[in-house]
């Protein structure tokens, strides 16, 4: 942040006028002191241990002697941190995609004039509403060959349909990414509809004017008008790929064999049933460090765009 | 002895300096408009007499008080803002009212003095409405109403006018100024309006990048420029500025073989032959043979061609043309010239202020 | 809502969170389990009003969910916040392994005064006792190495229980004859762990387990009894139903009492569930050792690690202890949870034909040194282990990797989990 | 805006009328599928359940199971169903949740009215916040819970809401208060109100639309949340999601799905009735200012 600092609100003033005068102007900060405090320890102080623990030998709970690299050597020696990693990015790109895209679609739909809109709009956010707890059953019944959607095809006579993905090691990450686009894609319509109603008309006016069809108008102007949702619903959505886990631990439970193991699940395992928590704190770290280098970018931009 | 100083006000943000020594007085009861183009800190200026940003250097003070670390809520002024800043979620009743309330004004005290405004201001009957559905003039009147309840030492008005539609910025400017007359309220008041400034102020401070240029009434500032900034900017159309050299008593215009024009001695008396100078004469100064007044002394007839002509109604402004050089005129309404005529212009030279085109200020 | 009533509500609603907190009795015992199902929810119920008749309150945390993974979470957190629950439900090397962190109560004066030295197997006492010192109360032995065949299909076929891998296998192929799911297998890395440990058993019989799983023979595990090991788990692969992946492993159950399918292997805990659906043994069902593993046991026991929670809390701790040890309280909870009483000294009369062939097989294999921890459910190896070979068991069952590679990748496994 | 359609003929706008709404709805259809399961099971018979087809209407639907779910399943050794779980969920929402939105309407004003040096990374560091896993801060958070005394408490647990939801309340308000106008904060400073006077008198009162969002965000957050339910408030203060895991995922034992699913849906219906009501304004709040990310 080398920019210069723009003119404040309203700055303290000049010079301190006894006590009261003092207090008044510290007032902002003394508010946003504690905030800002807990986060330091409970985020940062909390990240800082987390890398302490990684190059230690803890294994149940933690202990502080230390290991070096040991906990490093053995991450990257272990098969399922590749699969977590190659199915992160599997997952990452297509839950990305797929909800970025049939969000955008969802909300050019409703914002045609829909009468229905009021009953449709909570029928996509809805998913988003309820956690996988609790809606991890019916997907699993859902997805599974022999209960859900293949059952169900052939009973009404298509005998040949084959739907088994949840149980195809190959296929079953693409059952995850089903359910996580089912959840997250209401939401992303809804930030689209909100950028798509914050479009003023009158360039779309002209746009009509100027010959343009429906599709053009949107194709060159109302999407590259909404590059800044695109950005925040690639934000939000890159956060919460990277830390899926319910929905794994729900559909899958990482299975079948490793097929679906995350990052996440893999952490969670090393360091709270397998009894590695130095693997563990290192994969954390390594997640973290995958988690900066999306987000910091980010929000330099952000914050510099701001400062004009 | 003077009720508002302001004095060597300085404000640096970053390594920009927005104000650059600021010394302005004002008498009780005056009205000072603080006048310029966007950017030259005139906003800068009322913010820090407010307090909402405390400057560099220099003092501010108020009826004797130095009041440059006050907080803006103890210095008993109070501020109308451009985009009104009335509070939405209040009523209109409200929002005149809250500034009384912080001050721990009693209900009925409070109810009473909004009462009273309100009937000055003939807003009575939105008593009980949101700003939101208000229009712009009534905001503007809320607004107004907000600062006058407080009765205080100061008011501040932050370009007040400049989102109203252009009809209603005369209604308002007029209601400013009877409000003035009546109340013998001490007004600062930022405008990049010329005429604005003209109408309303006892006073008139020109401000460029951060510099006075001039201070005074506003028949000083529009007859007298102090430099060519202050003569271009005054007045509309602006000031005509046309090229000369001082030649025997007089000034000749429009290029060495142009015109020479007779002026009143005062004028060039101390200039030495040669000497470049910007004749400067205000449109209305320029006109048809028939509108000048007997009693002026030095008057050219200058023959030039017609290359505009812009109708008002009640006047008509005439963009003649010679050897290149292009001025305006402001005629009878009724005259009967064309583009592409040539018409004989009278140029009312008692009027003509000269300036220096190095140092840009006016030649005395 | 006007923001004033927020505030206060938002006050109001803090100083309820405030008191709700806090506030223990006297004398409480407070336990943490993941015996969440109506069956062994009723078994442990026994235990709660044993101790209530004593004046113990009984404070209950089930954590249900991974057979204990979410439980265990939730133990690292009370513990590191130094505030651990009385009692937890532990297996296998996770006693050991808390034991080493020192939060562990001693129970040596209890233990001495009931004389449970003589009365638990000394292979399940390896894990009660840390250091010599009494740190559990044994609740129950499971075994896993059992085979659950539906008696009527059994019939069908010839109505002979197999008693090595060939009958099984032709077993398995007569059923898949009849048209049933030959056999009923929920593919969960545990189940899957389940079954190759009793075929672990059975191809390379008790010496090969102890060399291959128990002293994690290098050579063992990637030899021609291995490999043999990986095939037959192929093989059987083929019998299963399309669905079988991430399916619990009481609907694997109901799917041969329903006579959907043929068998199931499994701990002895799936018997509950026939007993619940109004089956008996011997004449609906028929419960035999896995072929090829009778006079063998891989147990499974579910004990109270006892955690060193100081001061008053201990005289409840220890009431406790000596409850789950009372004989009334295992024929009660054992009959019921289909294992085994954890005391070699209770009487078997209450138990069924399946649970008297359990009780009398333990006493075997107890007294020929064939009693064996189960690596699936954390009887054999620690916890970093077992998850590592269970990786390499369910991506090779699985399809995920050939036999050949499963026989490279186990050693190296076990290896880099060490 | 909308898209006009005057340059298109009737006939053709009359067809992409119909397939816009043909997609919708059968969108609609797959997206209530799940629930649709969830609902039709609880409604089931166990029987039925077992043999029928998941996708089919109940034959005989009996709330039976309703019942049981909420007043006399069991969830560990005491068979009392979740309604003590539901309520105990209730507790602790509620002051998570208005205690991190108040906090993050006060951080967001201060850093957009009272701006100092660093604020940008001072947000910048509570935004990273929202970023970290969960999973990577249990140990730590019980060891400092511990040292508190609130291990194993509701406080706790509330504590712990707060904390983590503090980044995300901070972000929206603040982008919010961004597009506040200054002039009104110098207004209210020359009308001599102070810090606080200004927050709930001019601020807070116009912060419906973000308050909306960051209530409906966070409610939803911290009522669907199990991990740090599981790991800070065990036993009997355990929250709804807790129990409801105790409930479906016993590892023995016969599975009653239209118990569970029942159970499921009683756990959704706070977090469902909050979207269904205020959808409208969530998409109304979106646009006041979180979109801008």
């Amino acid at each position: 942040m080398t920019t210069i600092e723009p003119a404040p609100v309203i700055a303290p003033q000049r010079q301190s006028r006894g006590f009261a005068d003092g207090l008044r102007d510290a007032l902002p900060k003394i508010v946003l002191a504690p905030s800002f405090a807990v986060i330091l320890v409970f985020v940062y102080g909390f990240i800082l241990w987390t890398v302490y623990l990684s190059f230690t030998t803890s294994r149940i709970l933690p202990v502080y002697k230390w290991g070096g690299f040991d906990a490093y050597y053995r991450l990257w020696g272990q098969p399922n941190w590749y699969v977590a990693m190659q199915n992160l990015a599997i997952f990452g790109v297509l839950y990305i995609g797929i909800c970025i895209a049939i969000g955008l679609f969802l909300a050019i739909l409703m914002d045609q004039r829909i009468r229905a809109e009021g009953v449709l709009r909570p029928i996509f956010l809805y998913p988003m509403a309820l956690s996988f707890v609790v809606t991890g059953t019916a997907w699993k019944w859902f997805l599974n060959p022999g209960l859900g959607l293949e059952h169900t095809m052939q009973n009404l006579g298509w005998t040949s349909f084959k739907f088994d993905w949840l149980v195809n090691p190959n296929m079953a990450i693409y059952t995850v990414v089903i359910a996580g686009v089912w959840q997250a894609s209401g939401f992303v319509m809804a930030m689209f509809l909100a950028g798509l109603r914050g479009i003023d008309g009158e360039i779309v006016k002209a746009a009509q004017i100027d010959g343009a069809s429906t599709v053009a108008i949107y194709r060159r102007i109302i999407i590259p008008l909404l590059r800044p949702v695109f950005l925040s619903a690639f934000i939000v959505l890159a956060h919460m790929a990277i830390k899926s886990y319910d929905l794994v631990i729900a559909l899958t439970g990482g299975g079948p064999g490793n097929a679906t193991e995350l990052p996440s699940t893999f952490m969670y395992s090393y360091t709270f049933t397998r009894n590695q928590m130095n693997v563990g704190s290192a994969s954390a770290v390594m997640m973290l460090m995958g988690i900066t280098a999306i987000i910091v970018p980010y929000l330099y931009s952000e914050l510099r765009e701001r400062k004009q | 002895m003077s009720f508002l100083e302001i004095k060597d006000i300085r404000k640096k943000i970053g390594s920009n300096e927005i104000l650059k020594g600021i010394n302005i007085e004002l008498e009780k009861g005056g009205f000072l408009v603080l006048v310029g183009p966007s950017g030259c800190g005139k906003s800068t200026l009322l913010n820090a007499i407010a307090g909402l940003l405390p400057p560099s250097s220099g003092d501010i003070v108020i009826d004797g008080q130095v009041v440059t670390d006050l907080h803006p809520s103890k210095r008993d002024i109070a501020m109308v803002f451009q985009s009104y800043a009335l509070y939405p979620n209040m009523t209109v009743e409200e929002n005149i009212a809250f500034a009384l309330e912080m001050r721990g004004v009693e209900k009925a005290q409070r109810e009473a003095e909004v009462k009273k405004v309100a009937k000055t201001l003939q807003i009575e009957h939105l008593l009980k409405r949101r700003p939101s559905q208000l229009s712009g003039g009534q905001r503007q009147r809320v607004a107004m109403g907000r600062a006058l309840v407080r009765q205080p030492r100061v008011f501040l008005f932050d370009e007040p006018l400049s989102n109203l539609d252009a009809k209603l910025r005369v209604e308002v400017r007029a209601e400013i100024k009877a409000l003035h007359q009546n109340t013998h309220a001490t007004i600062v008041y930022v405008t990049h309006d010329q005429i604005e400034a003209m109408t309303l102020a006892t006073k008139i401070v020109v401000l460029k990048e951060g510099q006075v240029q001039q201070v005074g009434t506003p028949a000083e500032i529009y007859n007298r420029p102090a430099n060519l900034f202050v003569a271009d900017f005054m007045g509309s159309p602006a000031m005509n500025m046309l090229k000369g050299k001082v030649s025997g008593g007089g000034i000749a215009l429009f290029g060495n073989d142009g015109i020479k024009v007779a002026m009143p001695p005062s004028v060039t008396a101390n200039l030495p032959d040669g000497k470049e100078v910007i004749l400067g004469l205000r449109p209305e100064a320029i006109t048809d043979s028939g509108l000048v007044d007997p009693k002026v002394v030095s008057v050219a007839q200058i023959e030039a061609d017609v290359t505009m002509v812009e109708p008002t109604g009640s006047d008509t402004f005439v963009t003649g043309r010679i050897d290149g050089a292009s001025f305006t005129a402001r005629t009878r309404a009724d005259l009967h010239v064309a583009p592409g005529q040539k018409f004989a212009f009278s140029f009312n030279l008692d009027k003509a202020v000269v300036f220096d085109p190095q140092t840009t200020q006016r030649i005395d | 809502m006007n923001i004033r009533m927020i505030t206060k509500l938002a006050a109001g609603a803090a100083l309820i969170a405030m008191t709700a907190g806090a506030a223990k009795a006297a004398e409480q015992v407070e336990v943490l389990h993941w015996w969440t199902s109506g069956g062994e929810a009723a078994a442990l119920n026994v235990l709660k009003e044993n101790l209530q008749k004593q004046g113990v309150a009984w404070k209950d945390m089930p954590v249900a969910g991974g057979a204990g993974s979410a439980a265990m979470t939730a133990l690292r957190a009370r513990v590191t916040a130094g505030d651990p629950p009385t009692a937890v439900q532990l297996l296998g090397f996770d006693l050991k392994d808390w034991a080493e962190m020192g939060v562990a109560a001693n129970l040596d004066d209890l233990a001495k005064k009931e004389g449970w030295d003589k009365v638990i197997p000394a292979a399940l006492q390896n894990f009660s006792k840390y250091d010599g010192h009494w740190i559990a109360a044994p609740v129950n032995i499971h075994s896993t190495n059992w085979l659950w065949i539906n008696k009527a299909a059994l019939d069908k076929a010839g109505g002979k229980a197999p008693t090595n891998l060939d009958e099984f296998l032709a077993l398995l192929e007569a059923f898949k004859g009849q048209g049933l799911t030959a056999i009923a297998h929920g593919g969960v890395p545990w189940q899957d762990g389940t079954m190759w440990e009793a075929v672990v058993l059975s191809v390379g019989g008790p010496e090969f387990y102890k060399k291959a799983v128990l002293d994690l023979d290098p050579a063992a595990l990637s030899g021609d009894q291995m490999k043999k090991v990986f095939d037959t788990m192929s093989k059987i692969r083929t019998y299963f139903d399309p669905s079988f992946s991430g399916r619990e492993w009481n609907l694997s159950t109901a799917m041969v009492i329903e006579g959907k399918a043929g068998m199931q292997e499994m701990g002895d805990w799936s018997k509950g569930e026939w007993l619940r659906a109004n089956k008996k043994p011997g004449s609906d069902f028929v419960c035999i050792r896995f072929p090829g593993t009778q006079g063998s046991v891989l147990f499974n026991a579910d004990q109270f690690m006892m955690f060193d929670v100081g001061g008053d809390a201990e005289k409840a701790q220890l009431k406790m202890a000596s409850a789950v040890e009372d004989p009334a309280f295992q024929i009660a909870f054992n009959t019921v949870k289909g294992s085994v009483p954890a005391r070699t000294d209770v009487s078997n009369e209450k138990f069924d034909d399946c649970g008297k062939k359990g009780m009398a097989d333990l006493a075997e294999a107890s007294s020929k040194g064939t009693l064996m921890g189960s690596l699936a459910h954390g009887y054999a190896q620690p916890a970093a282990i077992k998850e590592a070979m269970l990786d390499v068991i369910t991506q090779h069952l699985n399809g995920q990797l050939t036999t050949e590679a499963a026989l490279k990748r186990l050693p190296e496994a076990v290896k880099a989990a060490k | 805006m909308s898209a006009g359609n005057e340059t298109v003929s009737a006939g053709q706008a009359n067809a992409a009328r119909y397939f816009i709404y043909a997609a919708l709805i059968v969108l609609a259809v797959v997206y209530l599928l799940p629930l649709y399961v969830m609902l039709s099971t609880s409604l089931k018979s166990l029987d039925e359940i077992r043999g029928g087809d998941m996708l089919a209407l109940p034959k005989a639907p009996s709330i039976s199971a309703w019942v049981k779910a909420w007043g006399e399943a069991c969830i560990g050794v005491s068979c009392v169903g979740i309604k003590g779980y539901f309520w105990n969920s209730i507790k602790m929402v509620i002051p998570a949740v208005l205690i991190s939105t108040l906090l993050g309407a006060l951080n967001g004003y201060v850093l957009t009215k009272w701006r100092f040096p660093g604020h940008k990374i001072i947000f910048g560091m509570m935004l990273f916040a929202c970023f970290i896993p969960f999973q990577a801060v249990l140990i730590p958070m019980a060891r400092l819970l511990g040292l508190m005394g609130l291990s194993n408490s509701t406080t706790g647990l509330v504590m712990v809401h707060v904390i983590y939801g503090l980044g995300f309340t901070t972000l929206f308000f603040r982008n919010y208060y961004e597009a506040f106008p200054d002039e009104l904060v110098k207004a209210a400073m020359i009308d001599g109100a102070g810090f606080f006077r200004i927050f709930w008198r001019i601020l807070l009162p116009t912060s419906g639309p973000i308050i909306v969002v960051t209530i409906i965000y966070q409610f939803t957050n911290i009522w669907n949340d199990f991990l740090f339910g599981v790991s800070f408030a065990g036993g009997e203060a355990s929250p709804m999601t807790v129990a409801l895991n105790n409930l479906v995922s016993s590892s023995t034992g016969v599975k009653e799905y239209n118990v569970d699913m029942a159970a499921a849906i009683f756990a959704a219906l706070p977090t469902l009735f909050v979207y269904v009501v205020a959808g409208r304004y969530f998409v109304r709040g979106l646009m006041a200012g979180a979109v801008k990310g």
